[in-house]
């Protein structure tokens, strides 16, 4: 069998990523506690070279290398970029937080650019081994982030519950790639449809695989029934690291979905809409309903999430190039927005103390008028209210659902209905989002320790917290770019 | 800054002037100097907008109903929308309200507002903004952009200077006039899908079927019969009003609810005229229990911004009666004469509701700020030591029951005028508001404002200080003018109505 | 036929194992029931012809996975009487959905899938068939991707494993090297200049 | 009956149905949780090796060697994790591990 | 005439205003000199265009400005300048002038002074705007601001309890009534498309053939219809029963608007309307039996309770509503213009009646129980004289003015029953003549209880007594002169002449006025046809019989209560009318409002729906909760579920 030396240079973002985890890690070891500053410093340059050869390394179509493991695309491009810089900033948010809490381990910046690395991965596999690595990378970093903070109870059980049913998922997940290879005898995911082509989409084996795998997609995005640990792993994690599975996370799972279904299993559209169909309005009720019952913020938003993630899975269900970007714009949107809800968590953290309860943000209006506003720019734009960004995600959704409606033609009724239990949930959604806007500016503050933060994570914030107003008032840009990277 | 772009002006001058305010406001000092230039520069920007909104009236066009001081630019290509603005003879007298009552809004609460004043101004002003923007946006997007993005700012004014059950309140109106807009949203949406773009006028010239003309229009009254609000998905009213600060009823009461009018001259009626025909008599009569219950219900309210709210949604029933005359005027056959007149005076009491109501909460507010007390039970005798303002209260009571003269008169004649045409009995249910209006004004005037002084509290009272004095003088000026001669207003939206009812003729099936 | 045999041997013995995994009182016995079921498995693989992977499960997989199991289970010193209650209730509806789950793949096995069923035959290898040699060859070149990427998972596991469960205990005595090494003359060794002691 | 694919598919099947209803009927040990995922992984195992086999194809087996390296990754972990909680709680017993609910 | 007819109404009307907004700043002199200079120019206006049309120059009729116009209707403020216009601009400035006047008498202590003249002058304008309109609108819109005015003068002492129940009373009342006008004017624009008068004329004949379904399945005369609508205005305005609630109730007021809305001229506007309307009215005999057996209800027993009434102002009050009566009965009866002619003497002698009356509680100090009074001839002597001649003309005494229009009123209403040989006409006429004797009954019983016989008064009083100052007293003595004389010089134009044509149209065929018209040989033979008929006779028996009851023997007065207790009773309750309004229609609107209030809105839709829906998601949310119980086999056990129902979900599927 001939075998070419593969193309490196596609490759280049992963390549330099690893790299400068070595570097960090090694870097790590003898930098003391006091100076641990230079780890994260190091860890920030490990994200701008890592972006940097994403640049360089951008491809003008797609690239296939590795024999075939390894794709390179404009789609794998932008979400790297989104993750990298989602990463930054759950680095500059969570500086001095891991500082006041006797954290200040590198292995956090170290586990973290792991993670980032196993998203690189999943973001560029393309085949079934590669994508499970990458998840495996990803997963392995986030149950060792979550167990992070050793001497905290709740921190261990999130870390257990998230590890075993994880396992149980990756389990699924790889049960499902085993049928599938079993019946067409492929792993990498052109060469999987075209099988599928050959042979027709209507063996049960497939379909079963392709159930199997769901189910993985689903436990990673966090859609109901498979959501049951992700509230308990937002609570339990250290509120930087719920920050990393709020926002970086997503984007992991939105390659994971887009790869196997858009990419792999296109053909058997037919039976991954529907079972998505199902998931996401249970997880649109679910999420929503059970997260007007919550007292810790933490928690809350972990339910919205699993709200969130319904609408995502509804722009596949969509299942045209229009609910793609649609997800891919929701994703990347909520990625940053999430960003920004939990920073101002991490913001009115103080040494010792969590601000994860709803009544911590009291009066918020009184102590921080500036961050208040900010804080109501990313419950707003999970709100959906225009013209915050939330909303022209939610539409952009909606408006898939509702094409895809048009072109079914006879089957409009059921996206019609689709679109409209979405709106409804919304509404459901809204009540909790103001309820936080309830607590920021209806109520007297109790608490009245003055909101210190480094100026760089004001800046951040803030540039954050804009930038979901900005992109509300001028979504084009971003619109247009989801639209050029699935054609 | 030219004539052409005169609608962005009036948008974004209050919403940049908004953030203006923020930067300057002191949010814990009412008298510091930053707080008075911060008042001062809320108030310029307010009037600014007002006189920059002249031109709307000077300029307008009225011999024509195609749109006019049109702005269109690209905004987002990849929906298609535009950022397309325009005027008709629907939106342009309601921009001018707007611009009209935002300045005696902003000057009402003056010094009364003592806490963190700078967001309370920068929150009016901001609505103003994206009021007018809802009045001017002729893509379906832009406009449903504006609509909920006002939610927000009126969200946090009576949730922030609110009364007593002030979050109960300010989180059923969000969540009502919501739920209500979303339903709106994926007929938007779905309309979208059918022509390729959110052009509101593309909307209006495309055909549908029945059943898609139903469910549209079934879920566009969702939007705006909340917002109206018409019977029964009025209760978010009353409370809001309630608990609202009084600038901040005013403001509801005389703009966002002719929103939902608005809604309906815009989306309703011109996009599913089918649908809107079918469903006409659900709609009037609709209308009418609104007219009447509400009517009866406003009776026995003891609190008397209740008894506001819930006579302006007794007024607001008349201006979808007279939107949705026009179909039975036609089956009593005669032609569609008949109709123009029912749609005019609908919009006709739409301007002078907004006067009046925003009057009768001002003048509640007044004694408010005074006593403390909406309660009606707390009153008794207020003329003998506020006789300047019985006198205005008088004065916008009768034109809230009606009187001819005041502007509540004019619409109020046209809708019973035309629903005469369409059915005895419509009219005669109509007509009842004659009796039932001023039964339950002029009782409330009667046992506020009339007899011995009541209480220790009311011999305290002081009459109108200048600042009120103006606000009301202004308002009152507004009421008698429209009713002495609505023929400017009724010029200004003719052709418009005209033209609607001509299209609304047409079938689409 | 003797192969059938063998088959059906190791697998009951396997699924007993598997049972006694779930269903033992004492996770060392549990942990010795998995042992077991990994040997068995290995002799199915060599059924089925993949002797790398027989070995190496055997090898790596219960040479050093479970005795790090092993190893975890004795060092936690579970109180095992605690540990009894309230099994028994649940199991049945435990066994109820393993059955339901195993119809179902059992229908799909057996019954549905065209897929499935075309593969009747392994086709025959050749005489000179090498299963490592035929990994390999794959493995560092189709899939060297892969490998890489399964360095960097033991890089990840040994970093994730160390933060978790090394701990600075107060109070003990380490060295530290650097410091050791870094040591300087004048740290350790003070010159004292005494005056001479008068001579008694 | 010849042994043949199928036989080999059920056997994973049934290993992973217990595997599964071993990790909910289970309410003792978390040890034990670990180690119905290590039965889980066997079973696929099983499944991809079987299929490789019967596909004359051997990327099923690449693929089981990379589950078995990420499966011992994984367990380390795992048992890190266990550690962890054991410190905190003194205890790996599954119907404590209920502080986070609702 | 254009600017002469604007002067007319915008001169009291600037005088409003300055009198209302700047009253405290130019002080009482000026602002009641400014108020009667407006009111006195419009007077002297009124008289040249009176004189200008009643000298044959002719009806002017054009608009003044557009109110707006939509639809194709235009609507207008407008002048209407005719003759039966004219008319009623003089009596209105007239009476409105000598109003005025007193004023400054009566109000002089009155903190409220300048707003009182003001009122009146607003009035004056509203009212001038209301018969000088040419349009509906226009005549709508003035009708609703008499009312205001009115409910605005009823309250003027807002302090007095009674006063601001009478305002708002009458208020509602009145838009009982105009609700159903307001109804007849849509009717009107539904059926013409306009609301001027001459084109609604012109379309009359054609309405009437047109039917207007009320009730689906039983068509109805349109015109009918309308008429009935446009009437029920007049009754809530003219106090028709059972309309008439309102108005001795508004005798709260201050005496002076008594006089002048309450009995003079707002009152009479819904007759003024109605004759306005006469070419309809005459197109639908229903109407006018309708309208016809109203007023003689009205006429009759609004006279009744006259007898039993004990404040001198409520006296002169039912005394007016039963008048009104008769000018209905005589609209019903086609003879519009002996309506009309009452209406003008009735302008004169109840407005002096009600001066005097004014007077009289002038000098008691505000005391209005006629039993407390007596004796008063003597020290009230211009004020007794002038009240004796407008009693006099009320009861119909030959010669004055009530005698002439009275009679021929009634005169014209046997006839009408002779042309229509309708049972109602019959009724309408008995009914009027035996109100005659009630008149005369109710009107002495006052006036001798209050004139002659002891004095009931307390010492005190008594020894204040004295006539009131001569601005109270010169308009008493120059409204006397017409109460007395001008029914002499005007009948035989304004019944008999034809003073009224292209004013008032009434159908040739059923005018009585034609018929007595031939046999019309002027004043005098006219009073000596009359003293022939029992109309004179009742009303003087009506005299005899007050001079018995109450001067010679007032122990039949007390016995005649006692004895007939029961009918004593009803009177004393007004037949029960307010009960019907206030505990039968305002109390069941208001525990209607409460049940629609606390059932519908507060439990149904609030309680059940809104917050219905908002508790049940809560309830859900509560319970979903609970299956995220913190378990990790419950999470898996979920996992696994999904999956299985996945799976199964396909095995069905496929």
């Amino acid at each position: 069998m001939a075998f070419e030396i593969p193309d490196f240079f596609p490759a280049l973002p992963e390549i330099v990523l690893a790299t400068m985890i070595c570097v960090v890690l090694l870097a790590d070891l003898f930098i003391s506690d006091e100076r641990r500053i230079i780890t994260y410093w190091l860890s920030i340059g490990a994200i701008i070279a890592t972006l940097a050869a994403v640049f360089i390394a951008q491809p003008m179509s797609r690239v296939v290398t590795f024999s075939g493991s390894y794709v390179s695309d404009t789609l794998a491009t932008v979400l790297k970029i989104a993750a990298g810089l989602c990463l930054a900033l759950v680095f500059v948010y969570s500086r001095d937080y891991l500082m006041r809490n006797n954290l200040k381990k590198g292995e956090f910046y170290l586990l973290s650019l792991f993670g980032l690395l196993g998203i690189f991965v999943m973001i560029s596999a393309n085949n079934m081994l590669t994508l499970y690595m990458g998840l495996e990378i990803l997963s392995l970093s986030l149950y060792a982030l979550v167990a992070f903070d050793r001497n905290s109870r709740i921190c261990a059980e999130a870390a257990m519950k998230y590890f075993v049913l994880g396992a149980i998922a990756s389990g699924c997940f790889l049960y499902g790639v085993s049928l599938l290879y079993g019946v067409t005898g492929e792993i990498q995911f052109d060469l999987l449809a075209a099988s599928i082509g050959n042979s027709g989409p209507d063996d049960l084996a497939l379909w079963f695989g392709l159930a199997f795998l769901i189910v993985g997609i689903a436990f990673k995005f966090g859609a109901v029934p498979f959501h049951m640990w992700l509230p308990d792993v937002y609570q339990g994690a250290r509120t930087p690291i719920t920050l990393f599975l709020g926002s970086l996370s997503k984007i992991a799972s939105f390659a994971l979905a887009a790869r196997v279904l858009i990419d792999g299993l296109p053909l058997l559209y037919n039976e991954w809409h529907q079972m998505l169909m199902v998931v996401a309005v249970l997880s649109l009720a679910i999420g929503n309903i059970v997260a007007i019952a919550q007292t810790n913020i933490k928690r809350m938003l972990a339910y919205s999430t699993i709200s969130h993630v319904g609408f995502i899975l509804l722009g596949f269900f969509a299942g045209s190039a229009e609910g793609y970007q649609a997800a891919l714009f929701y994703t990347l949107t909520y990625a940053f927005t999430a960003a920004g809800a939990f920073g101002i968590i991490v913001l009115l953290s103080r040494a010792g103390f969590e601000a994860e309860n709803l009544e911590d943000f009291r009066g918020l209006n009184a102590r921080s008028p500036w961050f208040a506003a900010m804080m109501a720019c990313f419950m707003l734009g999970m709100a959906g209210i225009p013209p915050w960004v939330g909303f022209w995600a939610k539409l952009h959704v909606i408006q898939a659902v509702l094409d895809a409606g048009r072109i079914a033609g006879d089957a409009s009724s059921l996206f019609i209905g689709v679109a409209l239990v979405m709106v409804i949930f919304s509404v459901i959604g809204a009540y909790y989002y103001l309820r936080v806007l309830k607590f920021i500016y209806f109520d007297e503050a109790e608490d009245r320790h003055p909101i210190v933060a480094a100026p760089d994570m004001r800046f951040a914030l803030s540039i954050n917290g804009l930038a979901v107003l900005g992109l509300g008032i001028a979504p084009g840009g971003l619109l247009a770019l989801c639209a050029y990277v699935i054609g | 800054m030219t004539i052409d772009n005169i609608l962005s002006v009036l948008i974004w001058l209050p919403i940049v002037g908004g953030a203006g305010v923020l930067l300057i406001g002191d949010a814990n000092n009412v008298d510091s100097s930053r707080s008075v230039a911060m008042r001062w520069f809320a108030l310029a920007i307010s009037i600014l907008t007002l006189l920059l909104s002249v031109p709307l009236y000077t300029a307008f066009d009225a011999s024509t109903a195609a749109m006019q001081f049109v702005e269109r630019a690209q905004w987002i290509p990849r929906f298609n929308t535009f950022y397309y603005l325009g005027v008709d003879g629907f939106s342009a007298p309601l921009i001018l309200l707007t611009t009209f009552i935002t300045p005696l809004v902003i000057i009402a609460g003056w010094r009364v507002i003592k806490k963190r004043s700078s967001q309370y101004f920068a929150a009016f002003l901001i609505l103003e903004g994206l009021m007018i923007g809802v009045f001017c946006a002729l893509d379906a997007m832009l406009f449903y952009v504006f609509w909920e993005a006002m939610l927000v700012p009126m969200f946090l004014i009576i949730g922030v200077w609110g009364g007593k059950r002030r979050i109960y309140a300010t989180i059923k109106f969000f969540l009502y006039t919501f739920l209500g807009s979303v339903f709106m949203l994926v007929s938007l949406i779905y309309l979208y899908t059918q022509t390729g773009s959110y052009d509101l006028l593309d909307f209006h010239e495309l055909p549908l079927g029945m059943t898609a003309q139903t469910l549209i229009f079934l879920s566009f009254l969702a939007a705006f019969a909340v917002k109206v609000p018409m019977w029964p998905v009025h209760t978010w009213l009353p409370d809001a009003h309630v608990e609202a600060p009084t600038g901040g009823s005013v403001i509801l009461a005389a703009i966002m609810l002719k929103m939902g009018g608005y809604g309906f001259v815009r989306l309703s009626l011109p996009i599913t005229p089918d649908a809107s025909g079918s469903l006409a008599m659900m709609m009037i009569i609709l209308s009418l229990i609104g007219v009447v219950y509400i009517g009866f219900v406003a009776l026995v309210q003891t609190d008397m911004k209740k008894l506001i709210a819930y006579s302006s949604i007794a007024h607001m029933g008349f201006v979808t009666l007279g939107f949705f005359l026009f179909w039975p005027i036609i089956l009593n056959g005669g032609g569609d004469s008949g109709a123009a007149l029912g749609m005019t005076g609908a919009m006709v009491q739409m301007i002078s509701h907004g006067v009046i109501s925003g009057a009768m909460f001002l003048c509640v507010g007044v004694m408010y700020d005074r006593m403390h007390s909406r309660e009606i039970a707390d009153y008794g005798g207020v003329i003998n030591t506020m006789p300047k303002f019985a006198a205005f209260m008088v004065l916008f009571a009768m034109a809230n029951a009606g009187l001819p003269g005041t502007s509540g008169f004019v619409g109020e004649f046209m809708v019973i005028l035309a629903s005469f045409k369409a059915e005895f009995w419509i009219a005669f249910l109509a007509a009842t508001t004659l009796v039932l209006g001023a039964s339950y004004t002029l009782w409330m005037v009667k046992r506020v404002l009339f007899g011995e002084v009541a209480n220790d509290h009311v011999a305290a009272l002081t009459d109108l200080n200048g600042r009120e004095f103006l606000v009301l003088a202004v308002l009152a000026f507004a009421v008698l003018l429209i009713g002495v001669w609505p023929q400017p207003l009724v010029e200004m939206m003719q052709t418009s109505v005209d033209a609607l009812v001509e299209h609304i003729g047409r079938s689409k099936l | 036929m003797f192969l059938d045999l063998l088959f059906y041997t190791f697998s009951g013995v396997l699924i007993g194992a598997a049972v006694g995994v779930v269903f033992s009182r004492n996770p060392v016995h549990s942990v010795m029931f998995l042992v077991l079921a990994f040997f068995n498995s290995a002799v199915l693989w060599l059924l089925l012809e993949a002797e790398f992977l027989a070995i190496a499960l055997v090898l790596v997989y219960v040479g050093a996975v479970m005795v790090l199991f092993l190893f975890v289970v004795m060092m936690l010193d579970v109180n095992v009487e605690k540990l009894r209650d309230g099994f028994t209730r649940y199991a049945p509806v435990g066994l109820l959905v393993a059955f339901i789950m195993v119809v179902q793949l059992g229908q799909v096995i057996w019954v549905r899938s065209q897929g499935i069923a075309m593969l009747t035959d392994a086709p025959p290898l050749p005489d000179d068939y090498s299963n490592t040699k035929a990994l390999g060859a794959v493995l560092y070149t189709e899939h060297v991707y892969a490998f890489e990427l399964a360095a960097i998972v033991l890089l990840l596991a040994i970093v994730a494993a160390i933060t978790l469960t090394m701990r600075k205990r107060p109070g003990l005595k380490v060295q530290d090297i650097a410091k050791q090494v870094s040591v300087k003359r004048e740290d350790r060794v003070k010159l004292v200049s005494m005056d001479a002691e008068e001579r008694q | 009956m010849t042994v043949g694919l199928q036989h080999y598919l059920t056997l994973s099947a049934i290993l992973f149905s217990i595997s599964i209803a071993g990790i909910f009927i289970n309410r003792r040990n978390i040890i034990l949780l670990l180690m119905c995922i290590e039965l889980m992984l066997l079973a696929v195992n099983f499944n991809f090796i079987a299929f490789s086999r019967y596909l004359g194809d051997e990327t099923g087996q690449v693929f089981v060697f990379f589950i078995l390296t990420v499966a011992a990754a994984e367990a380390a972990i795992g048992l890190a994790i266990l550690v962890v909680l054991f410190r905190n709680r003194q205890s790996i017993n599954v119907d404590e591990l209920n502080e986070m609910k609702g | 005439m254009y600017q002469t007819h604007l002067t007319i109404v915008l001169a009291p009307l600037v005088a409003a205003i300055i009198a209302g907004l700047f009253g405290r700043q130019i002080g009482r002199t000026l602002s009641h000199l400014l108020t009667i200079a407006g009111v006195g120019l419009a007077f002297v206006l009124s008289v040249k265009v009176f004189l200008h049309v009643g000298g044959g120059g002719a009806a002017e009729n054009y608009s003044v400005y557009t109110w707006a116009v939509t639809d194709g209707l235009r609507m207008e403020i407008g002048f209407l300048v005719d003759r039966l216009t004219a008319m009623m601009m003089v009596v209105v400035t007239f009476v409105s002038l000598m109003v005025h006047i007193y004023t400054i008498g009566y109000m002089k202590d009155d903190p409220g002074y300048q707003r009182f003249f003001s009122y009146i002058s607003l009035f004056t304008f509203a009212m001038l705007m209301l018969v000088m309109s040419n349009n509906f609108l226009q005549l709508f819109f003035a009708w609703e601001a008499v009312g205001l005015v009115s409910y605005l003068l009823i309250g003027f002492w807002y302090k007095k309890p009674t006063a601001i129940f009478a305002n708002l009373k009458a208020f509602l009342v009145n838009r009982v009534g105009d609700f159903g006008f307001l109804l007849g004017i849509a009717g009107i624009v539904a059926l013409t498309g306009s609301l001027d008068y001459q084109a609604v004329f012109i379309a009359a004949p054609a309405i009437a053939e047109q039917t207007i379904e009320v009730f689906s399945g039983t068509p109805w005369n349109a015109m009918t219809v309308i008429c009935i609508l446009l009437f029920i205005g007049a009754m809530g305005k003219s106090a028709q029963a059972p309309l008439h609630v309102w108005l001795p109730d508004s005798m709260e007021g201050p005496t002076p608007i008594s006089a002048l809305i309450h009995a003079a001229t707002m009152v009479t506007a819904g007759i003024f309307m109605v004759a306005r309307m006469s070419p309809l009215f005459e197109l639908s005999q229903t109407a006018l039996a309708f309208v016809l057996v109203i007023g003689a209800v009205t006429a009759f027993f609004m006279g009744l309770l006259g007898i039993v009434q004990n404040d001198i102002k409520r006296v002169v009050a039912y005394s007016t509503l039963s008048q009104l009566g008769y000018m209905t009965v005589a609209l019903g009866a086609s003879a519009y213009a002996a309506g009309v002619f009452h209406l003008m003497t009735h302008a004169f002698f109840k407005a002096l009646l009600f001066l005097a009356a004014g007077s009289v509680i002038i000098a008691m100090h505000h005391e209005q129980d006629i039993r407390k009074m007596g004796g008063l001839r003597k020290y009230l002597p211009i004020t007794y004289w002038t009240s004796l001649i407008g009693s006099l003309a009320l009861i119909g005494f030959p010669f004055t003015s009530g005698f002439f229009s009275k009679d021929a009123l009634i005169e014209a209403v046997g006839e009408a029953a002779h042309l229509q040989h309708g049972f109602a006409y019959t009724l309408a006429y008995w009914s009027v003549l035996a109100g005659v004797f009630v008149t005369a009954l109710y009107s002495f019983r006052m006036f001798f209880l209050v004139f002659h016989g002891e004095p009931r008064m307390d010492d005190h009083t008594r020894e204040h007594l004295k006539e009131s100052p001569l601005v109270v007293t010169v308009p008493l003595i120059l409204l006397a002169i017409p109460s007395a004389v001008i029914g002499w010089y005007t009948v035989g134009p304004m019944l008999f002449g034809y003073f009224f044509d292209g004013a008032i149209f009434p159908n040739p065929a059923t005018d009585p006025l034609l018929v007595l018209g031939d046999e019309w040989h002027g004043q005098l033979a006219f009073v000596l046809h009359a003293m022939q008929g029992p109309a004179f006779w009742l009303s003087m028996a009506g005299l005899v019989t007050a001079w018995f009851v109450w001067l010679k023997r007032p122990d039949i007065a007390t016995a005649a209560a006692t004895r007939l207790s029961a009918v004593y009773k009803v009177l004393q309750n007004k037949y029960y009318a307010d009960e019907l309004w206030i505990r039968g229609f305002a109390g069941s609107g208001r525990s209607l409002g409460q049940a629609l209030w606390r059932i519908g809105d507060v439990k149904i839709i609030d309680g059940a729906m809104v917050n219905g829906t908002a508790s049940l998601v809560g309830f859900s949310s509560g319970v979903l909760r609970k299956l995220q119980g913190g378990y990790l086999y419950v999470y898996a056990f979920a996992m696994v579920l999904g999956l299985t129902g996945i799976l199964a979900w396909l095995l069905l599927k496929s």
